[in-house]
Protein backbone atom coordinates (compact mmCIF):
# COMPACT_ATOMS: atom_id res chain seq x y z
CA UNK A 1 0.00 0.00 0.00
CA UNK A 2 1.19 3.54 -0.54
CA UNK A 3 0.66 7.00 -1.34
CA UNK A 4 2.24 9.76 -3.13
CA UNK A 5 1.09 13.59 -3.66
CA UNK A 6 3.81 15.55 -5.51
CA UNK A 7 3.99 18.27 -7.71
CA UNK A 8 6.37 16.53 -9.95
CA UNK A 9 5.52 14.97 -13.30
CA UNK A 10 5.44 10.79 -12.99
CA UNK A 11 5.02 7.90 -15.33
CA UNK A 12 2.02 6.04 -15.28
CA UNK A 13 3.71 3.18 -17.18
CA UNK A 14 6.65 3.14 -15.25
CA UNK A 15 5.11 2.96 -12.21
CA UNK A 16 2.86 0.25 -13.22
CA UNK A 17 5.78 -1.83 -14.20
CA UNK A 18 7.29 -1.47 -10.51
CA UNK A 19 4.22 -2.48 -8.60
CA UNK A 20 3.22 -5.83 -7.28
CA UNK A 21 6.42 -7.26 -8.87
CA UNK A 22 7.50 -10.53 -7.89
CA UNK A 23 4.33 -11.43 -5.96
CA UNK A 24 3.00 -15.22 -6.78
CA UNK A 25 -0.09 -14.03 -5.66
CA UNK A 26 -1.12 -11.63 -7.90
CA UNK A 27 -3.48 -12.98 -10.79
CA UNK A 28 -4.90 -9.25 -11.38
CA UNK A 29 -3.61 -5.43 -11.70
CA UNK A 30 -6.25 -2.78 -12.46
CA UNK A 31 -4.84 0.73 -13.02
CA UNK A 32 -6.62 4.30 -13.50
CA UNK A 33 -4.63 7.50 -14.96
CA UNK A 34 -6.69 10.54 -14.69
CA UNK A 35 -5.07 12.83 -17.44
CA UNK A 36 -5.82 16.52 -18.45
CA UNK A 37 -8.81 16.90 -20.88
CA UNK A 38 -9.02 19.91 -23.71
CA UNK A 39 -12.36 19.72 -25.25
CA UNK A 40 -12.95 23.05 -26.60
CA UNK A 41 -8.80 23.26 -27.02
CA UNK A 42 -8.67 26.65 -25.08
CA UNK A 43 -7.28 25.31 -21.79
CA UNK A 44 -3.69 26.95 -21.02
CA UNK A 45 -3.39 24.77 -18.08
CA UNK A 46 -5.01 23.15 -15.24
CA UNK A 47 -4.00 24.28 -11.43
CA UNK A 48 -4.89 21.71 -8.35
CA UNK A 49 -4.50 22.40 -5.29
CA UNK A 50 -4.34 20.35 -1.88
CA UNK A 51 -4.48 20.47 1.66
CA UNK A 52 -1.21 19.29 2.74
CA UNK A 53 -1.33 17.36 5.74
CA UNK A 54 -4.69 16.14 4.86
CA UNK A 55 -4.44 14.85 2.03
CA UNK A 56 -1.65 12.28 2.54
CA UNK A 57 -4.48 11.05 5.28
CA UNK A 58 -7.52 11.36 3.38
CA UNK A 59 -5.89 9.27 0.81
CA UNK A 60 -4.31 6.40 3.54
CA UNK A 61 -7.74 6.50 4.64
CA UNK A 62 -9.53 5.49 1.81
CA UNK A 63 -6.92 2.83 0.87
CA UNK A 64 -7.37 1.15 3.88
CA UNK A 65 -11.02 0.93 3.18
CA UNK A 66 -10.15 -0.54 0.57
CA UNK A 67 -7.82 -3.22 1.61
CA UNK A 68 -10.61 -3.69 4.54
CA UNK A 69 -13.00 -4.09 1.91
CA UNK A 70 -11.70 -6.37 -0.74
CA UNK A 71 -8.71 -9.04 -1.10
CA UNK A 72 -5.84 -7.02 -2.37
CA UNK A 73 -2.28 -7.86 -2.07
CA UNK A 74 -1.37 -4.23 -2.84
CA UNK A 75 -2.34 -1.06 -4.24
CA UNK A 76 -1.22 2.59 -5.08
CA UNK A 77 -2.01 5.46 -5.00
CA UNK A 78 -0.37 8.83 -6.88
CA UNK A 79 -1.75 12.54 -7.13
CA UNK A 80 -0.16 15.89 -8.24
CA UNK A 81 -0.96 18.92 -7.71
CA UNK A 82 0.28 22.47 -9.05
CA UNK A 83 0.57 23.24 -12.77
CA UNK A 84 -0.50 20.84 -15.26
CA UNK A 85 -0.48 20.94 -19.13
CA UNK A 86 -3.10 19.34 -21.61
CA UNK A 87 -2.25 15.44 -21.62
CA UNK A 88 -0.40 15.48 -18.64
CA UNK A 89 -1.35 12.60 -15.82
CA UNK A 90 -2.97 13.73 -12.94
CA UNK A 91 -3.10 11.10 -10.83
CA UNK A 92 -3.10 7.01 -10.61
CA UNK A 93 -4.26 3.79 -8.86
CA UNK A 94 -3.47 0.89 -9.39
CA UNK A 95 -4.95 -2.42 -7.76
CA UNK A 96 -3.26 -5.72 -7.45
CA UNK A 97 -5.44 -8.99 -6.37
CA UNK A 98 -5.77 -12.96 -6.98
CA UNK A 99 -8.82 -12.02 -9.24
CA UNK A 100 -10.27 -9.41 -11.23
CA UNK A 101 -13.07 -9.27 -9.25
CA UNK A 102 -11.71 -7.69 -6.14
CA UNK A 103 -8.99 -5.27 -8.37
CA UNK A 104 -11.61 -3.72 -10.59
CA UNK A 105 -13.80 -3.22 -7.73
CA UNK A 106 -11.03 -1.94 -5.16
CA UNK A 107 -9.96 0.22 -8.02
CA UNK A 108 -13.38 2.05 -8.71
CA UNK A 109 -13.60 2.53 -4.96
CA UNK A 110 -10.64 4.13 -5.22
CA UNK A 111 -11.02 6.63 -7.88
CA UNK A 112 -14.79 7.50 -6.57
CA UNK A 113 -13.77 7.90 -3.10
CA UNK A 114 -10.64 10.57 -4.09
CA UNK A 115 -12.75 12.47 -6.30
CA UNK A 116 -14.80 13.46 -3.86
CA UNK A 117 -13.20 12.99 -0.75
CA UNK A 118 -9.49 13.94 -0.88
CA UNK A 119 -8.74 17.22 -0.63
CA UNK A 120 -7.69 18.52 -3.64
CA UNK A 121 -9.40 21.62 -6.23
CA UNK A 122 -9.01 22.03 -9.48
CA UNK A 123 -8.71 25.63 -11.44
CA UNK A 124 -8.74 25.39 -15.19
CA UNK A 125 -7.05 28.32 -16.96
CA UNK A 126 -7.91 29.16 -20.29
CA UNK A 127 -7.62 31.28 -22.84
CA UNK A 128 -10.89 33.84 -21.78
CA UNK A 129 -9.83 33.22 -17.91
CA UNK A 130 -9.68 30.77 -14.92
CA UNK A 131 -12.27 28.70 -13.37
CA UNK A 132 -12.48 26.52 -10.52
CA UNK A 133 -14.10 23.19 -11.83
CA UNK A 134 -17.45 22.41 -10.09
CA UNK A 135 -17.93 19.09 -8.20
CA UNK A 136 -20.21 17.06 -10.04
CA UNK A 137 -23.39 15.62 -8.56
CA UNK A 138 -22.97 12.41 -10.38
CA UNK A 139 -19.52 12.23 -8.48
CA UNK A 140 -20.85 12.14 -5.29
CA UNK A 141 -23.59 9.90 -6.02
CA UNK A 142 -21.30 7.27 -7.49
CA UNK A 143 -19.88 7.08 -3.10
CA UNK A 144 -23.79 5.81 -2.51
CA UNK A 145 -23.12 2.37 -4.57
CA UNK A 146 -20.44 1.19 -1.80
CA UNK B 1 -6.55 29.86 19.12
CA UNK B 2 -7.82 28.34 16.00
CA UNK B 3 -5.46 28.19 12.89
CA UNK B 4 -8.27 28.79 9.92
CA UNK B 5 -7.43 27.19 6.87
CA UNK B 6 -9.13 28.68 3.49
CA UNK B 7 -8.83 26.52 -0.18
CA UNK B 8 -9.73 27.20 -3.61
CA UNK B 9 -12.09 29.67 -4.31
CA UNK B 10 -13.11 30.50 -0.63
CA UNK B 11 -8.89 31.50 -0.26
CA UNK B 12 -9.54 33.85 -3.48
CA UNK B 13 -12.72 35.46 -2.06
CA UNK B 14 -11.15 35.55 1.56
CA UNK B 15 -8.08 36.61 -0.06
CA UNK B 16 -5.84 34.63 2.30
CA UNK B 17 -4.96 30.87 2.52
CA UNK B 18 -4.71 31.07 6.62
CA UNK B 19 -5.12 32.56 9.85
CA UNK B 20 -5.40 32.77 13.28
CA UNK B 21 -8.72 33.14 15.08
CA UNK B 22 -9.05 34.06 18.41
CA UNK B 23 -12.74 32.67 19.32
CA UNK B 24 -15.07 31.61 22.27
CA UNK B 25 -17.45 30.33 19.30
CA UNK B 26 -18.75 26.75 20.60
CA UNK B 27 -19.40 24.96 16.87
CA UNK B 28 -18.45 25.24 13.24
CA UNK B 29 -21.78 27.35 12.58
CA UNK B 30 -20.52 29.33 14.95
CA UNK B 31 -17.36 30.45 13.97
CA UNK B 32 -18.61 31.30 10.73
CA UNK B 33 -21.18 33.79 11.95
CA UNK B 34 -18.43 35.38 13.83
CA UNK B 35 -16.09 35.33 10.76
CA UNK B 36 -19.31 36.51 8.30
CA UNK B 37 -19.83 39.68 10.70
CA UNK B 38 -16.36 40.73 10.52
CA UNK B 39 -16.15 42.01 6.93
CA UNK B 40 -18.16 41.80 3.43
CA UNK B 41 -15.74 39.47 1.79
CA UNK B 42 -15.96 37.03 4.36
CA UNK B 43 -19.52 37.31 4.26
CA UNK B 44 -19.19 36.53 0.58
CA UNK B 45 -17.17 33.68 0.84
CA UNK B 46 -19.48 32.03 3.38
CA UNK B 47 -23.04 33.13 1.84
CA UNK B 48 -23.95 29.37 1.27
CA UNK B 49 -22.78 26.72 3.42
CA UNK B 50 -24.50 24.33 1.86
CA UNK B 51 -21.54 25.04 -0.80
CA UNK B 52 -18.61 24.57 1.54
CA UNK B 53 -17.35 21.87 3.37
CA UNK B 54 -15.19 21.75 6.70
CA UNK B 55 -12.40 19.88 8.02
CA UNK B 56 -11.77 19.45 11.56
CA UNK B 57 -8.09 18.68 12.30
CA UNK B 58 -7.55 17.04 8.79
CA UNK B 59 -10.95 15.24 9.08
CA UNK B 60 -13.96 16.01 7.44
CA UNK B 61 -16.81 17.05 9.17
CA UNK B 62 -19.73 19.36 9.91
CA UNK B 63 -20.91 22.57 10.48
CA UNK B 64 -22.37 21.48 13.67
CA UNK B 65 -19.83 20.09 15.23
CA UNK B 66 -18.00 21.01 18.89
CA UNK B 67 -14.78 23.19 18.44
CA UNK B 68 -13.67 22.12 22.13
CA UNK B 69 -10.27 20.71 21.67
CA UNK B 70 -10.06 21.54 17.91
CA UNK B 71 -6.69 23.02 17.00
CA UNK B 72 -7.09 23.37 13.24
CA UNK B 73 -10.42 24.33 10.66
CA UNK B 74 -10.36 24.46 7.37
CA UNK B 75 -13.23 25.37 4.56
CA UNK B 76 -13.09 24.71 1.38
CA UNK B 77 -15.28 23.79 -1.38
CA UNK B 78 -16.42 20.34 -2.36
CA UNK B 79 -13.35 18.57 -3.34
CA UNK B 80 -12.88 17.76 -6.87
CA UNK B 81 -9.58 15.27 -7.22
CA UNK B 82 -8.95 12.18 -9.38
CA UNK C 1 -8.72 0.57 -31.29
CA UNK C 2 -6.40 -2.65 -31.46
CA UNK C 3 -5.89 -6.13 -30.81
CA UNK C 4 -2.98 -8.67 -31.15
CA UNK C 5 -2.63 -12.22 -30.04
CA UNK C 6 1.40 -13.25 -29.70
CA UNK C 7 3.61 -16.05 -27.92
CA UNK C 8 5.95 -13.08 -27.29
CA UNK C 9 6.09 -11.51 -24.02
CA UNK C 10 4.82 -7.87 -23.66
CA UNK C 11 5.54 -5.19 -21.33
CA UNK C 12 2.07 -3.71 -20.35
CA UNK C 13 3.76 -0.61 -18.86
CA UNK C 14 5.60 0.22 -21.71
CA UNK C 15 2.52 -0.81 -23.83
CA UNK C 16 0.54 1.82 -21.56
CA UNK C 17 2.92 4.47 -22.15
CA UNK C 18 2.34 4.07 -25.70
CA UNK C 19 -1.47 3.75 -25.75
CA UNK C 20 -3.79 6.95 -26.78
CA UNK C 21 -1.20 9.16 -26.47
CA UNK C 22 -1.28 12.36 -28.04
CA UNK C 23 -4.99 12.96 -27.43
CA UNK C 24 -6.69 15.85 -25.72
CA UNK C 25 -10.18 14.20 -25.16
CA UNK C 26 -9.13 11.39 -22.85
CA UNK C 27 -9.40 12.17 -19.35
CA UNK C 28 -9.29 8.49 -17.99
CA UNK C 29 -7.42 5.45 -19.59
CA UNK C 30 -7.65 2.10 -17.13
CA UNK C 31 -5.63 -1.09 -18.10
CA UNK C 32 -5.98 -4.60 -16.85
CA UNK C 33 -3.65 -6.73 -16.68
CA UNK C 34 -3.91 -10.96 -16.05
CA UNK C 35 -0.74 -12.43 -14.74
CA UNK C 36 0.06 -16.35 -14.22
CA UNK C 37 -0.46 -16.80 -9.93
CA UNK C 38 1.44 -19.68 -8.39
CA UNK C 39 -0.68 -19.94 -5.03
CA UNK C 40 0.56 -23.32 -4.25
CA UNK C 41 4.33 -22.79 -5.21
CA UNK C 42 3.85 -26.14 -7.79
CA UNK C 43 3.29 -24.70 -10.68
CA UNK C 44 6.13 -24.95 -13.72
CA UNK C 45 4.08 -23.33 -16.50
CA UNK C 46 1.23 -22.27 -18.09
CA UNK C 47 0.21 -23.24 -21.40
CA UNK C 48 -2.00 -20.91 -23.45
CA UNK C 49 -3.49 -22.78 -26.09
CA UNK C 50 -5.75 -20.67 -28.63
CA UNK C 51 -7.66 -21.11 -32.02
CA UNK C 52 -5.72 -18.89 -34.76
CA UNK C 53 -8.35 -17.38 -36.81
CA UNK C 54 -10.79 -17.40 -34.68
CA UNK C 55 -9.27 -15.62 -31.34
CA UNK C 56 -8.43 -12.48 -33.43
CA UNK C 57 -12.47 -12.65 -34.65
CA UNK C 58 -13.65 -13.38 -31.40
CA UNK C 59 -11.82 -10.70 -29.58
CA UNK C 60 -12.47 -7.59 -32.45
CA UNK C 61 -16.08 -8.56 -32.07
CA UNK C 62 -15.94 -8.42 -28.27
CA UNK C 63 -14.03 -4.75 -28.92
CA UNK C 64 -16.40 -3.63 -31.54
CA UNK C 65 -19.55 -4.22 -28.97
CA UNK C 66 -17.58 -2.56 -26.28
CA UNK C 67 -16.73 0.78 -28.35
CA UNK C 68 -20.66 0.57 -29.30
CA UNK C 69 -21.69 0.60 -25.82
CA UNK C 70 -19.53 3.03 -24.37
CA UNK C 71 -18.23 6.27 -25.62
CA UNK C 72 -14.05 5.00 -26.23
CA UNK C 73 -11.75 7.07 -27.60
CA UNK C 74 -9.18 3.88 -27.93
CA UNK C 75 -9.07 0.27 -26.47
CA UNK C 76 -6.16 -2.46 -26.56
CA UNK C 77 -6.55 -6.05 -26.11
CA UNK C 78 -2.91 -8.30 -26.54
CA UNK C 79 -3.13 -11.93 -24.81
CA UNK C 80 -0.18 -14.62 -25.07
CA UNK C 81 -0.47 -18.01 -26.19
CA UNK C 82 1.80 -20.68 -25.32
CA UNK C 83 4.20 -21.35 -22.35
CA UNK C 84 4.00 -18.69 -19.84
CA UNK C 85 5.86 -19.04 -15.56
CA UNK C 86 4.62 -18.61 -13.14
CA UNK C 87 4.51 -14.13 -12.94
CA UNK C 88 4.21 -13.73 -16.28
CA UNK C 89 1.58 -11.70 -17.74
CA UNK C 90 -1.00 -13.37 -19.81
CA UNK C 91 -2.91 -10.45 -21.10
CA UNK C 92 -4.03 -7.03 -20.97
CA UNK C 93 -6.71 -4.78 -22.31
CA UNK C 94 -6.58 -0.82 -21.53
CA UNK C 95 -9.03 1.81 -22.42
CA UNK C 96 -9.36 5.49 -22.97
CA UNK C 97 -12.38 7.50 -22.53
CA UNK C 98 -13.15 11.62 -21.64
CA UNK C 99 -14.95 9.99 -17.69
CA UNK C 100 -14.09 7.29 -15.85
CA UNK C 101 -16.95 5.45 -15.66
CA UNK C 102 -17.10 4.76 -19.28
CA UNK C 103 -13.34 3.88 -19.14
CA UNK C 104 -14.02 1.12 -16.19
CA UNK C 105 -17.31 -0.37 -17.95
CA UNK C 106 -15.46 -1.20 -20.52
CA UNK C 107 -12.55 -2.82 -19.55
CA UNK C 108 -14.48 -5.08 -17.14
CA UNK C 109 -16.79 -6.00 -20.08
CA UNK C 110 -13.57 -6.54 -22.50
CA UNK C 111 -12.08 -9.12 -19.41
CA UNK C 112 -15.40 -10.61 -18.79
CA UNK C 113 -16.32 -11.69 -22.62
CA UNK C 114 -12.30 -12.19 -23.05
CA UNK C 115 -12.25 -14.88 -20.23
CA UNK C 116 -15.23 -16.86 -21.86
CA UNK C 117 -15.91 -15.87 -25.04
CA UNK C 118 -12.31 -15.43 -26.86
CA UNK C 119 -10.97 -18.86 -27.66
CA UNK C 120 -8.05 -19.64 -25.19
CA UNK C 121 -7.72 -22.56 -22.88
CA UNK C 122 -5.22 -22.38 -20.19
CA UNK C 123 -3.62 -25.68 -18.92
CA UNK C 124 -1.26 -26.04 -15.69
CA UNK C 125 1.35 -28.01 -15.52
CA UNK C 126 2.72 -28.95 -11.73
CA UNK C 127 5.05 -30.94 -10.03
CA UNK C 128 2.40 -33.53 -10.20
CA UNK C 129 1.15 -33.46 -13.24
CA UNK C 130 -1.32 -31.13 -15.74
CA UNK C 131 -4.32 -30.39 -16.18
CA UNK C 132 -7.24 -27.97 -18.11
CA UNK C 133 -8.02 -24.85 -16.12
CA UNK C 134 -11.87 -25.77 -15.57
CA UNK C 135 -14.59 -22.39 -16.69
CA UNK C 136 -15.98 -20.86 -13.37
CA UNK C 137 -19.34 -20.32 -13.16
CA UNK C 138 -18.93 -16.78 -12.00
CA UNK C 139 -17.22 -16.24 -15.35
CA UNK C 140 -20.36 -17.71 -17.16
CA UNK C 141 -22.53 -15.52 -15.07
CA UNK C 142 -20.35 -12.24 -14.85
CA UNK C 143 -21.94 -11.89 -18.50
CA UNK C 144 -25.07 -11.72 -16.95
CA UNK C 145 -24.68 -8.35 -15.96
CA UNK C 146 -23.88 -6.47 -19.34
CA UNK D 1 -15.86 -32.65 -46.78
CA UNK D 2 -15.61 -30.61 -43.08
CA UNK D 3 -12.59 -29.37 -41.69
CA UNK D 4 -13.02 -30.29 -38.07
CA UNK D 5 -10.74 -28.97 -35.08
CA UNK D 6 -10.26 -30.02 -31.16
CA UNK D 7 -8.60 -27.90 -28.93
CA UNK D 8 -7.70 -28.31 -25.20
CA UNK D 9 -8.94 -31.54 -24.19
CA UNK D 10 -11.13 -32.51 -26.44
CA UNK D 11 -7.93 -32.53 -28.87
CA UNK D 12 -5.98 -34.64 -26.26
CA UNK D 13 -8.38 -37.20 -25.75
CA UNK D 14 -9.50 -37.46 -29.94
CA UNK D 15 -5.68 -37.57 -30.74
CA UNK D 16 -5.52 -35.39 -32.96
CA UNK D 17 -5.90 -31.32 -34.11
CA UNK D 18 -7.98 -31.40 -37.04
CA UNK D 19 -9.08 -33.61 -39.43
CA UNK D 20 -11.26 -33.96 -42.78
CA UNK D 21 -14.63 -35.46 -42.23
CA UNK D 22 -16.62 -36.70 -45.11
CA UNK D 23 -20.27 -36.40 -43.77
CA UNK D 24 -23.95 -35.86 -44.79
CA UNK D 25 -24.67 -34.50 -41.31
CA UNK D 26 -27.67 -32.32 -41.13
CA UNK D 27 -26.88 -30.32 -37.95
CA UNK D 28 -23.71 -30.40 -35.67
CA UNK D 29 -25.73 -32.61 -33.18
CA UNK D 30 -25.71 -35.44 -35.84
CA UNK D 31 -21.72 -34.96 -37.15
CA UNK D 32 -21.26 -36.02 -33.23
CA UNK D 33 -22.95 -39.10 -33.16
CA UNK D 34 -21.02 -39.95 -36.29
CA UNK D 35 -18.11 -39.08 -34.55
CA UNK D 36 -18.76 -40.59 -31.81
CA UNK D 37 -19.87 -44.19 -33.61
CA UNK D 38 -16.53 -44.26 -34.92
CA UNK D 39 -13.93 -45.19 -31.76
CA UNK D 40 -13.74 -45.08 -28.43
CA UNK D 41 -11.79 -41.91 -28.09
CA UNK D 42 -14.41 -40.03 -30.04
CA UNK D 43 -17.30 -41.73 -27.88
CA UNK D 44 -15.39 -40.01 -24.79
CA UNK D 45 -14.67 -37.10 -25.96
CA UNK D 46 -17.89 -36.21 -26.72
CA UNK D 47 -19.28 -37.68 -24.10
CA UNK D 48 -21.17 -34.47 -22.19
CA UNK D 49 -21.77 -32.26 -24.82
CA UNK D 50 -23.23 -29.62 -22.26
CA UNK D 51 -19.57 -29.62 -21.21
CA UNK D 52 -18.24 -28.45 -24.87
CA UNK D 53 -18.51 -25.45 -26.86
CA UNK D 54 -19.16 -25.50 -30.64
CA UNK D 55 -17.92 -22.94 -33.28
CA UNK D 56 -18.84 -22.59 -37.22
CA UNK D 57 -16.82 -21.40 -39.48
CA UNK D 58 -15.15 -19.48 -36.39
CA UNK D 59 -18.65 -18.20 -34.86
CA UNK D 60 -19.49 -19.58 -31.66
CA UNK D 61 -22.76 -21.74 -32.68
CA UNK D 62 -25.21 -24.42 -30.98
CA UNK D 63 -25.46 -28.29 -31.65
CA UNK D 64 -28.75 -27.66 -33.01
CA UNK D 65 -27.28 -25.38 -35.61
CA UNK D 66 -27.08 -27.09 -39.51
CA UNK D 67 -24.10 -27.57 -41.45
CA UNK D 68 -25.39 -26.80 -44.93
CA UNK D 69 -22.69 -24.53 -46.42
CA UNK D 70 -20.60 -24.71 -43.14
CA UNK D 71 -16.17 -25.37 -44.48
CA UNK D 72 -14.98 -25.06 -41.02
CA UNK D 73 -16.02 -26.58 -37.31
CA UNK D 74 -14.60 -26.65 -34.00
CA UNK D 75 -15.32 -28.67 -30.94
CA UNK D 76 -13.70 -27.23 -27.39
CA UNK D 77 -14.50 -27.07 -24.02
CA UNK D 78 -15.31 -23.64 -22.43
CA UNK D 79 -12.96 -20.80 -23.03
CA UNK D 80 -10.73 -19.77 -20.15
CA UNK D 81 -8.64 -17.00 -21.68
CA UNK D 82 -8.20 -13.73 -20.14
Amino acid sequence: MSVRVQAEPFDPGAELAGFARGRRDVGAQVSFAGIVRDDTGDLKHMEIEHYPGMTEKAIAAIEAEAVARWSLKDSLVIHRHGRLAPGETIMMVATAAAHRGDAFAAAEFLMDYLKSRAPFWKKEVTGSGAGWVAARDEDEDALGRW
Amino acid sequence: MIEVLYFAWVRERIGLPKERVETAAVTVADLVEELKAREPRYAAAFADTAALRVALDQELGSFDAPLAGVREVAFFPPMTGG
